[in-house]
Parts: C-alpha cells; sequence; structure tokens
C-alpha cells in the first residue's frame, strides 16, 4: 500500500540557504513520527512545503498516493492535512468557542451567509473538543485574553477540530515553560491517541521527541542525517550534535 | 511622423508633470507605509502659495527671473510647516493602529486642509502664469511650444536622480532602507526611527507641495484641485508600484504617452484612459510593474 | 462717450432714482408682514467665484433697493441666502426645506442645469413659485411643462447661435471649425448648437475637430498642440472660470490665436484674467452691451449699487449671475405688482404664476419678454465682442461689440431649439 | 443569545415608531430627510461591512450610483413605474457589477482596495458623463413618479409611501446583514481581519468570503442607489464621485461599525448636521467634517454607536 505522506526529491533553497535538498521520506497510516533539528536545519520548512504554504523548486509531495505539489493550503487542507504553528495563529478578535465553531463549519464545509454560526449540535461539539483540551472554562473569552500556553493548546485544537487524516505539528511545546511541556503533550496523546490520527510533530527538544515519537528524523540543514527509533537515533552523538552544537 | 513627435513631446511634458506630483505620495509610502491622502491637499496649497508669491513678486516689477526661486520656496515652507505636523501631531499617534484607521486620519486632514485653502485664498480662481509666459516659446515639429513645461520635465529629471541617489548611494539611504525593512531592527541599531518617518514624511510634503508650486504658472487654481490630484498620482504609482520611486516615473510615463495619444487619437477616451490603464496593469500585475509582495513568515 | 463720463451719469441717475423711489408704499390688503424670497446660488466650489457670489452679491443690492422703494406691495422682501453647491438629494432636500420649513414664497436661484433639471417637479409638487436664475440647459421648458418655474434669463442656445452669427460676421471665410469644450452637459449643449448653427450658416464649413478634456483637468498643453497641428479657422470653447483662464493662457502662450480664431460662449467674472484677443460671450447683454443699452437707467443704477457695496473693475464688468439675478428679481416684482392690481388684493402664488406668464419687464439688461417655453422662458439678445487689452484702465475692455436681437438668436415658442437650428432658424428676425 | 433577542426586539420596536410615529409628529421635509437618510443608511452598512473585513472603500458609491441609474434607466427606457420592480432592477444591477468587478478587487487589501474602489468608481462617474446622449451627462435623468405595488400616487402621499417603503427595505436588509454577520462566512471576515494564513488553513476560502461580502455590499449599496433616484426623482453622476464615497465613508465611521443600527444612526445624525451646519458655513463645512472624523478616531473609535452602549452599561445592564 502507499504511504500516507510521502515526498520525493522535495528541495527548497532561500537564496544560498538551504532549507531543503533531496528530501525523501514516508509517513505510514497511523504513524506518530518526530521531526528534530537544531533552528534553521529545515523543520518548518518542510511543514510549509507539505501544506503548500511555500512550493518546492524540485521534488514532489504525496498524499496517499495522489500529487499534492501544486496545491495551495486550502485544497491541501481539505484533503485532511491539518497544521498548528509554532507561534499560534488565532483570531484575536474573537472568543475561543468562535474560533473552534468557525473550525468545525469549515470541516463541515457549510461556510454559509445565512444560517447562523452558533448552532446547538456544533456548540456541543465545540464545547466538548475544548473540554478535551482543558480549555473549556474559557469558551467564551476573548483569544486575545487567553495566556500563551492556552493559545497553543487552542492553536492545536483547530487543527484537531477537523478531523484530519494528518495531522502536523509545529514545535507543539516551544513556548511552553519544561515544566508543563510534559503535562501538554500528555494532553494532545490523550486526545490524539484514541483517534488514530496519523502525526507528524516537529520538536527541538529532545526528551519530548523521545517520550512521544514512535519514529524520528532528524534534520540538519534542510537534509535528513538520521532516521529510527528514537532511543536508538537520539544516542547517536552526531545526531546529538547536529541538534544540540555540542557533544 | 510629425504628428508622432508632438504625441511625444506632450507625453513626455505630461509624463513630468505627473512624475513631480506623485513623487511625493509614493516616497512617503514607501518608508511610513502609510498613503498619505491629503497629498492632494499639501499640493494645492503649495500652489496657491506659490502663486501668491509670484503674484506679489510680478507686482513689483523686478526681475522675473527670481520668481522661479519663489515657486521652491513656497514648496519648502508648506512641507517644513505641514509635514512635521501631520506626522508628529496625528500620524505618529496611529501607527499602531489598523491600516484603514491610518488611512481615515489622513481623509480626514484632506477634508481639513481643503477649507484651510478656501478660507485663506478664497474661491475664486488664480492664475500667476508670469513664469509661463516669460520663457517664451520655441517652433518643434512645426508647433509652438512654450517653454516652461520642458523646464519642468528637466527639474523632475533632477528630481527623480536626486532621490534615486539619496537612497541608493547614501549613509541615509541606508538607513531609509533598514527602517523599511524592519522598524525594530533598526530601533536597535540605534536609529531614530519617529525622526526618520518625521523627516521622510516632511520630504514627501514638500514634493508634494513642489509639484503644487511648479504646476500652478501652468494652471489657474480653483477649489478642489487637491482631489484630483491625488486621484491621478495614486494611479501613476499603482501602476507603477506603490513605494517605489522608479516606478513612479515609469508609471508617469505610461499614463503620459497614453494621454496624450488618446487626446489625438482617441478623444472621447481622455476623461478615463489613466484608470483603464491602472486597471488593466493591476489585472495582470497586482502589485504594479516595481512592486513587490511580501510573504509572512509563519 | 468714455466710459469714466458714463460711470459718472449712472451714478448720477442713480442717486435721482433713490432719492425718488425711498417714499414707501403701503401694504394691499392680504399682505403677508414679509416677503420671504429663497436666494440659491453656488456659495462654495469651483462656479462660486465666476456666477455664484456675483450672484448672492447681486440679490443682496436690488433687495436691498427693492425694500428702499418700499418692497412688493409695500411687502418687505427678506432674502434666505441658501449654497447650492451638493449631490442633486442635497439640493432638493434643501428646496424642500425652503418650502416646507422656512416657508418661503418664492425660490430664486440654481445656477448649475442639472439642479434646474431636478427641482422644477419639487417646485411643482409643493406649489412654490420658483424662478431659475442662471442656468443654460434648454430642456427645462422642452421637455416638460412646469406650471410654477419660469426662467427670466434666455437659455444657452442664445450663446452658441450668437457665436456663429458673430464669427461669420468677422470671418466670413470661415473654412474649418473645432471645438474644445468639457466632458459634461454644458460643453456638449454648447457645442452642439455652435456647431449646427454654424453648418447651417455657412453649409461648406467643416468640423476638424472636437475634444472633451474633462472638467477641471487644468492641462491644455495637449490639446492646444493638437489645434496648432490642424489649424482650424475657428476654435469654440465653453470652457469657464479656471479651465478658461488656464486654457486661454496657454494658448495666447503658444500662439494659437495666431493660427485660428478663439471663441468662448460663457465668461464670468474670470473675464480679468483671460488672455485677449479672443472672442466672448456673456450669456446675453450684460457684462458686454451695445452703447445705447449703456444709457439703461437701471443698469447704471445697479453697476452703481454694486460697486458701492462690493467694489468693481474699471471695465464696470459685472458678471452675467449677477444680471440674470436681478432679471428674477424685476421679474418677481413686476408679476406681484401685476397679480396685485389684478386681484386687488394680496395674490395668490397661482395669480403671481398667471401673471409672470408671458410678462414683459425691464431690467439692467434691458426689456425682458417672456415669449417662449409656453410664457414661461424669457428671450434675450446675445452680444459678442473681442476681447482687448486697455493700458489706460489696465483692465480688459470690449471691442467690435455686437449684439444679435432676441428675435435672431431664439427659436419661436412651441419649436425646439436643435430642430430650429436644423431647420435653419425658421422665424429669425436679424 | 440574549443580546440577539435584544437587537431583535429594538430593530421591531424601532420600525414600528419610525413607520407610525415620525410621519405623525414632524414636518414633511424631514419625512424627506430621513427618507434619503434611511435609503443612504444601506450604502453606509455596505461600507460597514467591508469594514469588519479590514476593508476600507474610497469607491462605494460606484454601486449606489448604478443602482440609481439602473431605475432611472428603467423608467426613461423601458418605461416601468412600480417602485417594487425598478428596486429589485437595482439590485440585480448592482450585484451584476459587483460580480464583475469583485473578481478583479477581492484579493486586493488596504490601500489598493480603498483606491482601486475609487478608481473604479471615477471610471463610472466618467462613463457617466461621456454617454452624455443616453445618461443626460451631469444634467442627469428626471425620474417620473413610480406607482407602488401598482397604486399611483402623488405629492405629499408618495413621499410618505417612499418613507414607509424605504423604512421597511432598510430595516430588512439591516436584518438580513445581522443575519450574515453571524453566519460562518460573516465570522470568517471577521477572522480575515486577525489572520488570513489561518484561515485558508482551515481550508476555508478567503478570497471567496471576501468575494461574497463585497457583493453584498455592493448589492446593499445600489437598493440606497435606487430608493434614492425614486425618492429623489433626478440623478446625477455625482452619486458616483468620490466625495459621495468619503461621505459613506465618514458616516460609517461616525456611526461607528459595532452594530447594524449604527450606520442608520450616523445616516439620520450626518443629515440633520449637515443640512443646518452646510447653510451657516459653507466654506468650513468640510472641515467640521474632518475635525468630527479626527475626534473620533482619537476619541471615540468605536463611533456614536458605542455610546449607546456605554448609556446601557450605565442603566446597569
Amino acid at each position: 500500500m502507499s504511504a500516507l505522506l510521502e515526498t520525493v526529491g522535495l528541495t527548497r533553497f532561500f537564496g544560498s540557504v538551504r532549507a531543503a535538498e533531496d528530501l525523501n521520506m514516508r509517513v505510514e497510516q497511523g504513524e506518530v513520527v518526530g521531526i528534530i533539528g537544531s533552528n534553521g536545519s529545515g523543520k518548518t520548512t518542510f511543514l510549509n512545503l507539505a501544506t503548500g504554504y511555500l512550493k518546492p523548486e524540485r521534488g514532489r509531495i504525496l498524499l496517499a498516493g495522489h500529487d499534492t505539489t501544486a496545491l495551495p493550503p486550502r485544497a491541501i487542507t481539505r484533503l485532511g492535512v491539518a497544521r498548528s504553528f509554532q507561534i499560534p495563529q488565532l483570531y484575536l478578535g474573537m472568543t475561543v468557542l468562535e474560533t473552534l465553531l468557525l473550525s468545525l463549519a469549515a470541516r463541515a464545509g457549510r461556510i454559509g451567509i445565512w444560517e447562523p454560526l452558533k448552532r446547538a449540535d456544533w456548540s456541543d461539539e465545540g464545547v466538548q473538543i475544548l473540554r478535551q483540551f482543558g480549555l473549556d472554562p474559557h469558551a467564551e473569552r476573548r483569544v486575545s485574553e487567553l495566556p500563551e500556553g492556552s493559545r497553543k493548546l487552542l492553536d492545536i485544537a483547530l487543527a484537531v477540530a477537523l478531523r484530519p487524516r494528518l495531522l502536523l505539528m509545529d514545535e507543539p511545546t516551544a513556548g511552553v515553560s519544561t515544566e508543563d511541556k510534559f503535562e501538554v503533550m500528555d494532553t494532545l496523546v490523550g486526545v490524539l491517541g484514541g483517534s488514530g490520527i496519523t502525526t507528524i510533530f516537529v520538536e527541538h527538544d529532545m526528551d519530548v521527541v523521545q517520550r512521544y515519537s514512535q519514529r524520528v528524523l532528524v534534520f540538519d540543514q534542510g537534509l535528513v542525517i538520521a532516521e529510527g527509533r528514537p532511543a536508538a537515533v537520539l544516542a547517536d552523538p552526531e545526531v546529538r550534535r547536529a541538534v544540540l552544537g555540542h557533544v | 511622423m510629425r504628428l508622432l513627435l508632438v504625441v511625444a513631446l506632450d507625453g513626455l511634458t505630461y509624463a513630468s508633470w505627473l512624475f513631480l506630483v506623485s513623487a511625493g505620495l509614493t516616497f512617503t509610502y514607501g518608508v511610513l507605509r502609510v498613503l498619505n491622502l491629503a497629498h492632494g491637499n499639501l499640493y494645492a496649497l503649495g500652489a496657491y502659495l506659490g502663486a501668491t508669491l509670484v503674484l506679489r513678486y510680478a507686482a513689483t516689477g523686478s526681475v522675473p527671473a527670481l520668481a522661479y526661486g519663489l515657486l521652491f520656496l513656497a514648496a519648502v515652507v508648506i512641507g517644513l510647516v505641514f509635514g512635521p505636523l501631520i506626522e508628529r501631531g496625528f500620524l505618529r499617534r496611529v501607527y499602531s493602529r489598523d491600516e484603514e484607521v491610518q488611512l481615515l486620519l489622513t481623509f480626514s486632514i484632506s477634508l481639513i486642509l481643503e477649507d484651510v485653502v478656501k478660507l485663506v485664498w478664497g474661491v475664486n480662481p488664480i492664475f500667476a502664469d508670469m513664469p509661463y509666459s516669460y520663457l517664451g516659446r520655441v517652433r518643434l515639429g512645426g508647433v509652438n511650444y512654450a517653454w516652461y513645461p520642458f523646464l519642468l520635465t528637466a527639474i523632475a529629471l533632477a528630481i527623480g536622480v536626486l532621490l534615486w541617489l539619496v537612497v541608493t548611494r547614501t549613509r541615509l539611504g541606508k538607513v531609509l532602507a533598514s527602517v523599511i525593512t524592519d522598524r525594530e531592527v533598526s530601533l536597535t541599531l540605534g536609529i531614530n526611527v519617529p525622526r526618520v518617518y518625521t523627516w521622510a514624511f516632511t520630504a514627501g510634503a514638500v514634493l508634494a507641495a513642489l509639484g503644487g508650486a511648479l504646476t500652478a504658472p501652468m494652471f489657474s487654481l480653483a477649489p478642489g484641485v487637491g482631489a484630483e490630484v491625488l486621484v491621478t498620482s495614486f494611479a501613476v504609482i499603482a501602476i507603477g508600484g506603490l513605494g517605489s520611486i522608479g516606478g513612479a516615473a515609469l508609471g508617469a510615463l505610461i499614463v503620459g504617452l497614453a494621454r496624450s495619444a488618446a487626446v489625438y487619437f482617441f478623444p472621447e477616451l481622455d476623461l478615463f484612459a489613466i484608470y483603464l490603464i491602472m486597471a488593466l496593469v493591476l489585472l495582470f500585475r497586482p502589485q504594479g510593474f516595481f512592486g513587490e509582495i511580501e510573504v509572512r513568515r509563519i | 462717450m468714455s466710459r469714466q463720463s458714463s460711470m459718472r451719469c449712472a451714478l448720477v441717475a442713480s442717486v435721482g432714482l433713490l432719492a425718488l423711489h425711498s417714499v414707501s408704499a403701503a401694504p394691499v390688503a392680504g399682505a403677508p408682514s414679509e416677503l420671504k424670497v429663497a436666494v440659491v446660488a453656488f456659495l462654495s466650489g469651483p462656479a462660486s467665484g465666476p456666477f455664484g457670489i456675483p450672484s448672492r452679491n447681486a440679490a443682496d443690492v436690488w433687495i436691498e433697493k427693492i425694500n428702499r422703494e418700499g418692497g412688493i406691495g409695500g411687502v418687505k422682501v427678506v432674502p434666505v441666502f441658501t449654497d447650492e453647491a451638493g449631490p442633486a438629494d442635497k439640493v432638493v432636500t434643501e428646496f424642500r426645506r425652503l418650502a416646507l420649513d422656512e416657508k418661503v414664497s418664492a425660490v430664486i436661484g440654481y445656477i448649475s442645469s442639472a439642479n434646474c433639471l431636478a427641482v422644477p417637479p419639487v417646485a411643482d409638487e409643493l406649489k412654490v413659485l420658483t424662478i431659475e436664475s442662471d442656468c443654460g440647459t434648454d430642456r427645462v421648458f422642452e421637455e416638460a411643462k412646469h406650471p410654477y418655474v419660469f426662467r427670466t434669463h434666455a437659455h444657452t442656445v442664445i450663446d452658441g447661435v450668437g457665436a456663429a452669427r458673430y464669427v461669420l460676421s468677422l470671418h466670413p471665410e470661415v473654412k474649418t471649425i473645432a471645438g474644445i469644450n468639457q466632458d459634461y452637459a454644458w460643453g456638449r449643449d454648447s457645442w452642439e448648437v455652435f456647431q449646427r448653427s454654424m453648418r447651417k450658416l455657412k453649409p461648406d464649413v467643416q468640423v476638424v475637430d472636437a475634444m472633451w478634456p474633462k472638467l477641471f483637468a487644468g492641462e491644455y498643453s495637449a490639446e492646444i498642440s493638437k489645434l496648432l497641428v490642424e489649424k482650424p479657422t475657428v476654435v469654440f470653447t465653453s470652457f469657464w472660470g479656471g479651465d478658461l483662464v488656464t486654457f486661454a493662457g496657454q494658448a495666447k502662450a503658444r500662439g494659437l490665436f495666431d493660427e485660428s480664431v478663439v471663441v468662448v460662449n460663457n465668461t464670468g467674472s474670470d473675464i480679468k484674467d483671460i488672455a485677449p484677443g479672443v472672442l466672448i460671450g456673456s450669456r446675453g447683454p450684460h457684462g458686454i452691451v451695445s452703447p445705447e443699452m449703456e444709457k439703461n437707467p437701471l443698469r447704471k443704477e445697479f453697476i452703481t449699487l454694486y460697486r458701492q457695496k462690493y467694489g468693481l473693475a474699471k471695465n464696470d464688468y459685472i458678471a452675467h449671475g449677477a444680471y440674470h439675478f436681478v432679471q428674477a428679481l424685476q421679474g418677481l416684482r413686476a408679476a406681484y405688482e401685476k397679480a396685485i392690481k389684478t386681484a386687488g388684493r394680496w395674490p395668490t402664488t397661482e395669480q403671481v404664476a398667471a401673471a409672470l406668464e408671458g410678462l414683459e419687464f425691464d431690467t439692467p439688461s434691458g426689456h425682458i419678454v417672456m415669449a417662449i417655453g409656453g410664457g414661461h422662458q424669457a428671450i434675450e439678445p446675445a452680444g459678442y465682442a473681442i476681447l482687448k487689452f486697455d493700458p489706460a484702465l489696465g483692465v480688459n475692455v470690449f471691442s467690435d461689440i455686437r449684439m444679435f436681437p432676441a428675435r435672431c438668436v431664439n427659436p419661436p415658442d412651441g419649436m425646439k431649439s436643435l430642430e430650429w437650428i436644423d431647420r435653419g432658424f425658421p422665424g429669425a428676425q436679424c | 443569545m440574549l443580546a440577539r433577542a435584544r437587537t431583535a426586539i429594538y430593530v421591531a420596536l424601532g420600525a414600528l415608531v419610525l413607520l407610525v410615529g415620525v410621519p405623525l409628529l414632524v414636518s414633511g421635509w424631514i419625512v424627506f430627510l430621513l427618507t434619503v437618510a434611511g435609503a443612504k443608511a444601506l450604502a453606509v452598512l455596505g461600507v460597514v461591512l467591508l469594514l469588519r473585513g479590514k476593508l476600507l472603500t474610497f469607491g462605494h458609491a460606484l454601486y449606489y450610483a448604478v443602482g440609481a441609474y439602473a431605475a432611472g434607466m428603467a423608467v426613461k427606457y423601458l418605461a416601468v413605474r412600480e417602485a417594487l420592480v425598478l428596486l429589485t432592477l437595482s439590485l440585480l444591477a448592482g450585484v451584476a457589477m459587483s460580480a464583475f468587478l469583485g473578481l478583479l478587487v477581492a484579493r486586493y487589501r488596504a490601500v489598493y482596495f480603498a483606491l482601486l474602489n475609487l478608481a473604479f468608481s471615477m471610471v463610472l462617474y466618467g462613463i457617466l458623463l461621456k454617454f452624455y446622449s443616453v445618461t443626460g451627462g451631469t444634467d442627469g435623468l428626471g425620474i417620473a413618479e413610480p406607482t407602488l405595488a401598482g397604486v399611483r400616487l402623488s405629492g405629499s402621499l408618495l413621499r410618505l409611501a417612499m418613507y414607509e417603503l424605504t423604512v421597511v427595505l432598510t430595516t430588512l436588509l439591516v436584518y438580513f446583514t445581522y443575519r450574515f454577520f453571524a453566519s460562518p462566512t460573516g465570522y470568517t471576515l471577521r477572522a480575515i481581519r486577525d489572520n488570513e494564513v489561518r484561515v485558508e488553513y482551515m481550508g476555508v476560502s478567503v478570497w471567496r468570503a471576501v468575494y461574497v461580502s463585497y457583493v453584498i455590499a455592493g448589492g446593499l449599496a445600489a437598493v440606497a442607489g435606487g430608493l434614492i433616484a425614486l425618492s429623489v426623482g433626478h440623478i446625477t453622476p455625482d452619486l458616483a464621485f468620490w466625495s459621495q464615497s468619503g461621505e459613506f465613508v465618514f458616516v460609517a465611521v461616525l456611526g461607528g461599525t459595532g452594530s447594524m443600527l449604527a450606520p442608520a444612526v450616523g445616516s439620520v445624525l450626518f443629515e440633520f448636521v449637515r443640512n443646518y451646519a452646510f447653510e451657516l458655513s459653507p466654506y468650513t463645512w468640510q472641515m467640521t467634517l474632518g475635525i468630527v472624523l479626527l475626534l473620533i478616531i482619537f476619541f471615540l473609535p468605536g463611533g456614536v454607536w458605542s455610546l449607546t452602549t456605554l448609556a446601557w452599561r450605565r442603566a446597569g445592564r
């Protein structure tokens, strides 16, 4: 069977800076893959390429066998790929619930101009999703009033609410304090665990990747320098140097 | 053939006028990323003050040549008075707010200045053609031309080159560039961004007023000149790309030639030739010829 | 006679008139305490300078005069000044306010043809006597009947026909004509009348060009170049205000006057800035008048009063807007006086309207006859002249003055103007 | 929910008072002025709608004029006299025009959006002058008295009918707009204001939301134009002129973008002030507008409407 996500010879430069070169990878249905690498190693660029926000100079992206390279983010999202962002991308002017409801309306493909957004059935599901993320107390608050950590969770919740086949998370624990980061990840696993959603998450934090990914890819200056089970890969001093910049 | 020469000459002189009146608008936008809707009114103020000075001066009957200096004087005075006033007094308070608020602000200022002109100079047309007629005329392609428009062409060129040199060759240019690309970083580099803004806006104001002052000898001035000029110069810089001096020059040239061609070959199109061109250009190149699109980092 | 002496006569005469009129007549039965009259003219915007402000000033001095002479039927006239500026909805709302809120007995004004067409239906609806004071369009009474609306000055047809006849009287051998007119109704109408008249009066004349720069464009170098290339015998323009001054200035500087005869049909107070050498008309016998018209005592009086209050250029020139407004006031006054006589008491609006229909009365612009449009539209002579600079006075004056009688430049009652022209001016008495 | 019910009640009550109360109490010209204000409020509503998505237009008078001329032409050349038919034509014309131009402008934002619209409105202005023989140029078109639902009316009765019609239509369209804002597309518009990228990452088309909003805004302005044409009885190209667009923007900001009722409030306020202030001193009229605008920008960003909400709070809501 074909992989859920497959990239073939994916290449992208920013001027002289190599963000990705001849990137070949496969992610199978149901996997939880961690991508690790130092800043500027091309992690986020990979997500931007995979979701169509950036276009590669060479190479192709295959989603469940068919080519999405030329598609814009919206189209790829509709094919069941959702992502979260390193810096939460939210609507500061709206309330937490409204934001989530919009995500649900989008999933249902019901962006009309007459039926109200705040429909009973959507509201119920919305609140329930918020509960999973422990955001339900904030439901009626404006996003602009949320603390950073909650924003991070909401950012991910919006993606999850789309019920994607493939979820891409950009540094879910970035900006979250060391104490809280496992808590955050546990919540996520709690939500995603049962769903069987294929997940790729980008991290620079070894412990997180070690603990939560089944398989890990190590990026360095746009190249995959190592791949395999977390324990084995992360033990490799080469990898440690690439990621941490020291042994 | 001879006709084409005439068309080209008219187009060129009109283009230089267009460049003169739109350079300030595009420069201000380039640095502050604010489109100054009061641009046309600064133009009008420059024109009225220039005309008044010239008329007063002509009345004394002394050497006409100096009158041209007065036009520049008028521009500088208007620019130095209103530039800092508008930027420091009002604009500065809304940089943090949405772009449409900034537009509304300059819009309200333009409304106010519109009436300031009426209150100071009344509603009767003012015409100070002395600098225009004094230069006399020249016969080209069997047609009489006044020298003055060619003087404008020369000045337009000079200003264009000057701006280009400042932006590309001087330290000030580098400062501007860094302010444009990243305000915060520039601050950390110890650049006094607020002052840069004030001066950039003032420079834009002077250019606007200069456009007006140099026009005064050619046109008689009546209430409402400002609005027309704003729309025209926006069309010009939109074609060239907002914020680009070179773009303004290119846009002016295109519009200028197109208009004089329209006058000769499709007189009925004269009225909105300029807007049609703009619509076409933006249709195929949304950011104008020299404009660039910014992609947000996420 | 020289201007100075004519001026002195004017002064003497008017002083005499003042003395004569300052006895106030007793009001007739049923007369109101005051006669409210709305005065509508452009007080702002580009048309205010050349036409609007002079109209307002004229209304001011002439109403003062009327009141000094005891008002109308012994009732004091009280003006309500308002600005004509703004889009049609504002103008119409304003008219309704004047009628329903200010409760004026009559509305006099409107310079813009658009407003002269927008107001009549409302005037008829509200039954308010309305006298249009300065607009040009011939559509007002040629397209519809308006029982409550009158126009005491000639429509613009006299300007085009007059221009054509004047040009031919000076240059019988005209070969080619070109037009440069602002791209709006006034420009289109003016050009239509002029070029049709030229074609009729001199069938072999050729129209080589018709250019339509936009209103208030201000920049005409391309147009002028084109005219210099085409070298038409006659260039006709209906420019006014700033545009006219600019065009004439640029044309003069580039020697267009040496190549072609330039004729303008609508000069206002802008005349002081227009480059000499142009053939000009001013919408009737006002600034430009024949020597015998200069003797008209009302005209002398008006000029004196205007000079006393608002000052005046040495050539005694006052814009047509002002004269037209006084014509309206004289019409109103004559109509009321006639209606009072017939009714024997203070008349109703309908009686006044009936009285004004087909009325004849004297004004500073001469004897006015409400001859056409079913008695609602006045006819006037058309005056044309060449603009000359007078070094002695230091201002522009007029030479080669020609007056074309009203019946020569106006269609007979009931005939549409353009139809009249195309049929070769039937019934014209020149 | 509560807020929504409350708004609905206010709309209903307001309409009732306006329909019955006002005509009994005030003089004819004020009724007329309210008709004009009510009609224009729709155009302003369109501007407000777009402002919700941070889209400022200086050319909305374009659709106002399209609506007016659609009605005017139909009267003159198709001899249609029925007001309801004419207004439908206005709406269709406006929607058609905005659906067409929307294809071009919907991808622009900020300055470009504002002034592209301005440019197009000036093109229409030019066209209206140019096709003089059809449009009457600046002289404009006179519009014969319409019939309403087949009934021929004239004089003060017609004025009253036009007033009632305006109130009803405006109320309905305000409610429609209110529903629109509560709809997913309405929220998308608000979302676009904050973060277009995320909207796309929800699988929602930013372009479509902007386009739809633009078409609706165009339709609203067109109906306004139709109403103005019928009640004023004469239309000129000034309807499309930039100053008219500027006026809409001004009223939008004056009223505030907070509520669907704000435009109506702002519009009435504006017409009254204009009809008096303008007479007091025509030379300082625009200056007055400018100063008021400045004050609002700096001290009352929510517009006049925000005062009412303040009042409610005071009242302990």
